[in-house]
């Protein structure tokens, strides 16, 4: 008797599973260089712009989102953008591969979201905002009154400085904030409230 | 047929080109933050590894050892795994041009991993015949490259851990390296 | 179950198949169905919420200050996923107001409140009652009128789920009368006393849905209900289907793989897949409003738990606030220390007690400190999977919550989070006592909020690209407009653009000087105002 | 009218980390049993030595990380690894390694990480393979089974006198320097349970053992088949009451008979061994029902823990036959703990109502 080791049928079936094997998995890098490679990659302009809020307000100190992409991908700092808040700098410390730093204050703080109202009253018509809005989220001819789309308004406050008659107040979007289940408050065990007094 | 296999288990397994020779850690840490990269990393540098070691096996088999060149060695061989690395990256980029654009950063990775020129220089040393030296070299790349996609999908389930501040990122990653070395060197001897 | 086994002829044909993961807790349903179904006296004061149901809430055709009758519409459907409000008794509407929801935080909803004069005058219905040569369209829009939802607790308006599944051609027709969850009893009480009713019901599903087969699942454990099923049953084409008894048996995915052995498609409804789910509550709701002309104005709802002395099913009607349930089964307020809104494992517990009972409360528990004891403190996790054992929805728990609490939410998606049905089987039997269910839904809602704002920015950045469009596009006319006028002479236009433009800056400087003086006024009038407010 | 919102599920199932421990290590009892009734009271003093060690270094660290003491050393994770540590370490070996092996255990292989349930590797195994690596020579010194060895001492295996024989070989302050204990051990180095036939490699003891290893037979070092039934038992046990999973032991048993079925040639000198040997012969029971299956370090997806099984079962096979370490179960469960993650990463079931399973 013999170790079944040494037996022709197990030696074939042991280099047929090799050989299958190994041509599987060739197969499957290539197949999976071939997913990749047809998969539409953005630039990383592109990628970073994605990120952003796109609100163009222009707090991080350049004209757009797309100019701050452009700056970012050139090595400026990623923490310039207010309305995107956290949730933007961690996006971004990820894709860049950078240390996620809060947002810096001196671009001002990230809020709720907000929406421009026109007092209509005081609305005099100079077409300043309109020029100045740059989604076109607000109505109006000359010397016609002008109002705000709210549902297209993001609440950039670039209308808030050319208005000559100051009719334009920023205020916190309406809209019902539907209370939500927060993460348990404590991750570390030691504090015991567990729930989440309303 | 089965000593070509032993040797290539050998060096795979028994003596890991990471975690028991310590060759190429740099590369091995730097690819392996996320498993999508660790995986493009270890492909990359284990076809740049064998094609490396076997080019500088010819080399010096044909031209450094009759002529007695042995100690121009090292610098035949960075040169050579260097431009193969380019070599590689230009070929890589005309048959997948979009995918691999964001490769420009792994290059420096695969190309400086010191366990090609490790192996290589092994090669030459161990006295083993011509196609022993190839198991060997095929060996290490798997080696290479299932250990560090091992340890990249460790090191995304060690981000999620509750590690102490001072412990937290290289230090927690290199423990856990240390360990694995520990238990590969366990495997010491089996071939 | 020997006693079954002589009717067990017609459930044959249905091939159970066997479903994942699940729980078997104590079921401690026996103390409400000791007694009989019992309807409720009427309350002084109905609390009536424009919203009961997933979707948008009703737009309220009444006004303060009117007589309405019992059965008559006060609030009419804002759009399709809405549904009618009807008046459950005759009386005078006090107001519309704010008002707290039976839900976890308590919300405030507008909700019309109706003072009862105790006479309850039913309204002159011109219907007649046998739904037999009706078509299906008159009986869709019957169904809708009437402002059924699903009572099953989901409250998804039952007009849309019909007129989804008309697109699609229906296989099954599954009534749910599975109620796996403990403590809830409605629907079996509901199938002991009315089975007639709700096979008629079912029958009028079939005819609306067109389905082949007509399948009413119930539990095993529900002995005698199953009998009585089955005798309402005998001559009509619907099946019986006994589930074996366990938790989530009853969910509406799992229900559907178990009887039919089709899956749902992650993200889609059952139309898709050709089944329509009811609960035999609906069943039993499109009864009484085909055949007894009674739109969806009473439900049955189980009041049990510990602290009462008679739990009992009550039909009561919509509106009337809990406080008056727990009082008509004697509480006893001392040992009260937890209010659950629904079963234990899904329900909810209730901030306020005067909440009103709206369509899709099925069950309230009045919980005692032994019953619902307190959570202890949260461990780590060890990830001993026996939470991925009983996910019904084959979910990896373990791997859900690490990306979850280290706030990862693309893994999380990765994972299958929004493959969760939230029925908490995962934190029943997780040895660490995490709160699972927690994690997952502030992570659903992390996720949703980051949807929105990546949908807005994509909608902002598309009218920005528009904006500077256009912008161009202006510039490039005017240097056209401008180089043809050009080689024009001076004209006479010209010289009016200048006076125009002078004449502009005119009217601005005197709108801004009238704007001032306006604004100084106001300044002086609201600054007297606010000193009067500083003074008390 | 209520303080506090709980969310959903209202009830809970009562079921708690450290009744789990405790189940198991009540589990560990009919192995330990069967070690102390061949062994002498070796086992049971390591064991009781390494818990006091081990819950000392686990308050320490719980108070140096402010974490509430109350909450952590309940779930007793840290005596589950104790209990493991002093199986495997021989019996009658010195404080100072017990100590070392649960220093590293506990606070590097466990704490290092965060705690329980973060180490993604054994902590029991790590300390173990540390001691093998840095005391080759104490790891491996076991003296004979009771019998032999105690019938020139004149004591029965469980008196008093047998007990505080194995207290002085632990603690050697205490013995008086005239009588030298050591010398019983030295010359007696014989099959461990962790140690398989490794020194008797040679074929000649290899067929003494064989002739001898009656399945009951009490005599020489046929106890480790005994112990490999305690811990059978204790492991069909855990099964039952479904503290772990029948995956990993299943998978580990059936991987290791398979291979030994393939090489073994009955009567030939080749040193591979029989499937019994395999099986009953060493630590493969502890290993599969206790030692691998650790839920913190092994897969956690159904599918992933086959094949953590299957590596475990080829690791301990082949380490065994052609490794030089004696010692098996200890590196093939580390190298398990190490692709579990990229097993878990890649075996995930398919969700209900999704087509195929998310991969990458």
């Amino acid at each position: 008797m013999f170790p079944l080791i040494d037996t022709a049928y197990f030696q074939i079936l042991a280099f047929t599973v090799l050989g299958v094997g190994i041509i599987w998995l060739i197969l499957i890098t290539f197949r999976y260089l071939k997913t990749e490679s047809n998969k539409q990659q953005l630039s990383l302009i592109d990628q970073i712009n994605a990120l952003l809020p796109q609100t163009q307000c222009g707090h991080c100190g350049h004209p757009g989102c797309l100019p701050y992409a452009r700056a970012i991908s050139h090595g400026a700092a990623i923490n310039q953008c207010p309305p995107g808040g956290k949730h933007t700098i961690q996006a971004l410390s990820i894709l860049l591969n950078q240390a996620n730093e809060p947002l810096n204050p001196c671009h001002g703080e990230h809020t709720e979201p907000l929406v421009a109202v026109i007092r209509e009253g005081e609305c005099i018509g100079c077409t300043k905002c309109i020029q100045a809005c740059p989604i076109d989220a607000i109505l109006g001819g000359t010397k016609l009154m002008h109002t705000v789309i709210e549902s297209e308004c993001n609440g950039c406050d670039l209308c808030l400085e050319p208005c000559p008659v100051d009719c334009i107040d920023l205020i916190p979007r309406p809209g019902k904030q539907l209370r939500q289940w927060p993460l348990p408050s404590h991750i570390d065990v030691d504090q015991h409230n567990i729930g989440a007094n309303p | 047929m089965t000593d070509f296999l032993s040797i290539l288990i050998a060096a795979a397994v028994v003596n890991n080109v990471v975690l028991v020779q310590f060759l190429g850690v740099s590369a091995f840490y730097a690819g392996s933050n996320g498993l999508k990269n660790a995986i493009e990393i270890a492909l990359l540098s284990a076809t740049v590894l064998i094609v490396a070691s076997l080019t500088n096996l010819l080399l010096t088999k044909t031209i450094l050892a009759p002529l007695n060149l042995m100690f121009l060695q090292l610098i035949c061989f960075v040169a050579v795994s260097g431009s193969l690395t380019v070599l590689i990256f230009q070929w890589l980029r005309q048959k997948f041009p979009d995918s691999l654009h964001r490769l420009h950063l792994h290059i420096i990775l695969v190309g400086g991993n010191s366990a090609v020129i490790g192996i290589s220089i092994l090669n030459t040393r161990n006295g083993l015949s011509f196609t022993e030296n190839i198991a060997n070299s095929i060996g290490a790349a798997v080696g290479f490259a299932l250990v560090m996609i091992g340890f990249a999908a460790l090191r995304q389930r060690l981000d999620t851990a509750d590690v102490p501040q001072s412990f937290r990122g290289p230090a927690i990653h290199l423990i856990s390296a240390g360990i694995v070395a520990m238990c590969f060197l366990g495997l010491a001897g089996l071939v | 179950m020997r006693f079954l086994s002589l009717f067990n002829h017609d459930s044959s044909r249905i091939q159970l198949r066997k479903s994942s993961g699940g729980i078997k807790p104590l079921s401690n349903k026996a103390s409400s169905l000791r007694s009989r179904i019992m309807s409720t006296p009427i309350p002084k004061i109905l609390v009536l919420p424009l919203l009961q149901h997933k979707g948008t809430p009703a737009k309220p055709i009444a006004k303060s200050g009117d007589r309405v009758l019992k059965g008559q519409k006060i609030a009419e459907a804002a759009d399709a996923s809405s549904a009618p409000v009807h008046a459950p008794t005759s009386g005078r509407i006090t107001g519309i107001g704010l008002h707290a929801l039976p839900d976890e935080f308590g919300t405030l909803a507008a909700c019309i409140t109706l003072a009862s004069d105790g006479n309850d005058q039913a309204i002159k219905t011109t219907f007649t009652a046998d739904f037999q040569n009706m078509s299906e369209s008159d009986l869709l829009e019957r169904i809708r009128d009437a402002g059924i939802v699903g009572m099953g607790g989901a409250g998804f308006p039952t007009y849309l789920k019909l007129q989804s599944s008309n697109e699609h051609p229906v296989d099954f027709l599954i009534i749910n009368a599975v109620e796996c969850e403990p403590y809830i009893t409605a629907d079996e009480a509901l199938i002991r006393e009315h089975a007639c009713d709700v096979v008629t019901g079912a029958n009028i599903l079939k005819r609306v849905t067109g389905a082949k087969q007509c399948i009413v699942a119930i539990e095993d454990s529900k002995i005698d209900a199953i009998a009585e099923l089955k005798l309402a049953a005998l001559n009509s084409a619907i099946q019986i289907a006994i589930i074996p008894e366990k938790y989530t048996a009853g969910s509406e995915k799992q229900l559907i793989h178990s009887v039919t052995g089709r899956e749902v498609p992650a993200g889609k409804y059952p139309a898709s897949i050709g089944v329509s789910l009811h609960n035999t509550g609906t069943a039993f709701a499109i009864y009484k409003a085909i055949c007894e002309a009674e739109p969806c104005i009473s439900r049955i709802t189980t009041v049990t738990g510990s602290t009462l002395k008679t739990p009992k099913n009550f039909h009561v009607l919509i509106g009337t606030p809990i406080a008056f349930l727990f009082d008509l089964c004697g509480v006893d307020q001392t040992k009260l220390s937890r209010i659950v809104v629904g079963g234990s494992l899904m329900g909810t517990c209730l901030p306020d007690i005067n909440a009103p009972i709206i369509k899709t409360t099925n069950c309230l528990i009045a919980g005692s400190a032994e019953e619902f004891t307190e959570p202890q403190p949260e461990q780590a996790c060890i990830r001993c999977s026996f939470c991925a054992d009983v996910c019904p929805v084959n979910l990896l728990p373990q791997q859900l919550y690490a990306s979850s609490r280290c706030q990862d939410y693309q893994q999380a998606d990765n994972f299958g989070l929004f493959d969760c049905i939230e029925c908490g089987a995962c934190a029943y039997v997780c040895p660490s006592h995490i709160p699972l269910v927690q994690y997952y839904r502030a992570s659903k809602s992390e996720i949703e909020k980051q949807r929105t704002n990546r949908h807005n920015a994509d909608k902002w950045q598309a009218r920005f690209q528009f904006h500077q469009y256009r912008y161009k596009r202006e510039k490039k006319q005017k240097l056209l407009q401008s180089s043809s006028i050009e080689h024009q002479p001076e004209t006479e236009h010209n010289k009016q653009a200048d006076f125009s433009r002078e004449k502009a800056r005119l009217e601005i400087s005197e709108a801004v000087a009238r704007v001032k003086a306006r604004r100084s006024k106001l300044i002086t009038t609201s600054s007297v105002a606010t000193e009067r407010e500083d003074k008390p | 009218m209520n303080k506090v919102i709980y969310c959903s599920p209202q009830l809970n199932g009562q079921q708690s980390i450290g009744k789990i421990m405790l189940w198991v290590m009540t589990a560990c009892i009919p192995g330990v049993a069967a070690s102390t009734w061949f062994f002498g009271w070796g086992t049971v003093l390591n064991i009781l030595v390494t818990m006091i060690f081990a819950v000392a270094l686990e308050a320490l660290i719980l108070w140096l990380r402010n974490k509430s003491l109350r909450i952590h050393l309940a779930d007793n994770s840290a005596l589950l690894t104790a209990v493991i540590i002093g199986i495997a370490i021989p019996p009658g070996s010195p404080w100072w390694l017990l100590f070392s092996g649960i220093c590293f255990a506990i606070v590097v292989a466990k704490h290092a990480y965060g705690g329980i349930g973060q180490n993604p590797f054994n902590p029991a195994m790590c300390g173990y393979v540390l001691l093998l690596l840095t005391f080759p020579l104490n790891m491996t010194t076991w003296h004979l089974p009771v019998d032999t060895l105690f019938d020139e001492l004149q004591f029965s295996t469980l008196s008093w006198t047998s007990f505080m024989f194995s207290l002085q070989l632990c603690f050697p302050a205490l013995t008086s320097d005239d009588v030298q204990l050591t010398e019983y051990l030295d010359g007696f180095a014989m099959a461990t349970p962790l140690i398989e036939y490794e020194l008797a490699k040679s074929s000649a003891v290899l067929v003494a053992l064989k002739n001898n290893t009656s399945l009951f037979a009490s005599t020489s070092n046929t106890g480790w088949e005994i112990v490999n039934f305690g811990f059978l038992l204790g492991g069909l046990f855990l099964l039952t009451k479904k503290i772990i999973s029948w995956q990993i032991p299943l998978s580990i048993i059936m991987t290791i008979t398979v291979l030994s079925l393939l090489f073994y040639a009955p009567g030939s000198t080749a040193v591979y061994g029989e499937t019994y040997l395999h099986l009953f012969g060493s630590a493969t029971m502890i290993g599969a029902f206790f030692i691998a299956t650790d839920p913190v370090s092994a897969a956690t997806t159904p599918m992933g823990r086959i094949i953590y099984g299957i590596i475990i079962g080829v690791a301990i096979y082949s380490i065994r036959v052609w490794g030089s370490y004696p010692d098996s179960i200890a590196i093939a469960v580390l190298l398990g703990n190490f692709f579990a993650p990229l097993i878990d990463h890649f075996c995930r079931p398919r969700i209900y109502g999704h087509s195929t399973r998310s991969g990458l």
